[in-house]
């Protein structure tokens, strides 16, 4: 599964994505945040915080129950800024 | 109906210049121009850098454009949003819309920029003379586009 | 911040590249052009001639500009109206509205044009296949106008 | 005193401007409209149907009560149409 990380996220990680294997217990994207946090832990400081990271799975906004099973691509990012 | 990503300076009167042009069903144009301004939080800007995550803004912004169609009786519409680095002065966005009557092009106009604030994955790095900075989201932008929600299955999220 | 009252053609798509042009302070210019339809009430318009009544048109869009910039904090304001016959397809009127937000802009543009609409002296003459006929006052222009109504001595009526 | 019509009024008093001298006893617009629609049968007509007739006095918007004392110019005009 193909990680992604936008904004200043993506300086927190010190990356823009990253192909990861998923252990089978992670099979959502709250459980997916948290196993990120434990590699990432200025990701888990943004975590803590709430309604900072942002999620979508296969370009679309999820939240953190929404299942992984058949996702290709998983984003984390700030709320947008745009426009 | 036209949904476009730019990298390029753009030029906001020559896409309205051509922006619904030679179709005398149209009784009214609306247009929204965000351009990058030389000062925020009292603080000066240098530049401006949209971030954005291609693939899925185009996804979205093709979405909120046909929410606004399915709303409004729009006759066309056009969004065209900049990515990259950008100067103060520069067009960030432009958003138009035509109709027959005022109300439907003026409300989808506002509709589709309030949208576009929070729906579409765009994200702003500030230059100022002490260093970038991630502009952070505005409570007021999520309650510009709460306006517009509807309890509806249709509905983007 | 500029009325004006033509006689000739004008070009909005001209007059937006030049309003507010160099400012970097304006972050949001909100734009409404208003344009001659080809069909209205089931019968084809050939054309439409708009009379107003010189003197009082200056003096009230000037006083409804000002009351528009006595209400949001605006940078600049354009309004253009023309006068006399024009064809299906050209413009009647151009507003637009610069600030450091769009909140400002879009809310001053919608205002501008619906209280144009209900309190400045002009008068449609349409021309169809069968004849010339003037456009009567809409319902919905007059709750347009009064969503912006308050109870002020400063208010124009 | 100038009185001016506009649009379909124009029309139907069959002229643009006229200049006036009032009885004395014409001192508010309602009272002007009277006078003029005794005059003009068309204008009457008009006057008739409520909310048809407008009126400005020196180019401001006036209603019936408004006083005519010191007034150069009256216009009397439909319901405006622009935008």
């Amino acid at each position: 599964m193909r990680i992604r990380y936008f904004a200043w996220l993506k300086q927190r990680v010190g990356r823009a994505e990253e192909e990861v294997v998923l252990p089978n217990e992670i099979a959502t994207v709250g459980q997916l945040k948290a196993w990120l946090a434990g590699r990432y832990p200025r990701f888990a400081e943004a975590c803590a915080a709430t309604g900072v990271v942002k999620a979508a799975v296969d370009q679309e906004f999820a939240e953190d129950d929404r299942p992984l099973a058949g996702a290709r691509e998983v984003a984390f990012f700030p709320p947008v800024t745009g426009g | 109906m036209t949904v476009r990503i730019v990298e390029q300076p753009f030029d906001p009167a020559r896409e309205l210049a051509a922006f619904a042009r030679g179709r005398s069903d149209v009784g009214a144009v609306a247009s929204f121009t965000g351009l990058v301004r030389d000062e925020h939080g009292g603080e000066r800007i240098l530049a401006m850098t949209l971030e954005h995550y291609p693939g899925m803004t185009e996804r979205q912004l093709a979405r909120i454009e046909a929410e606004a169609r399915a709303r409004w009786p729009l006759l066309d519409a056009l969004v065209i949003h900049r990515v990259g680095r950008m100067l103060p002065g520069e067009p960030i966005v432009l958003v138009a819309t035509a109709s027959a009557h005022r109300a439907a092009a003026l409300e989808a106009c506002a509709f589709l920029i309030d949208w576009l604030k929070t729906k579409a994955p765009f994200w702003k790095l500030e230059e100022t003379p002490t260093g970038a900075r991630w502009v952070e989201a505005r409570a007021s932008d999520d309650a510009a586009a709460a306006r517009w929600e509807r309890r509806e299955p249709s509905s983007p999220r």
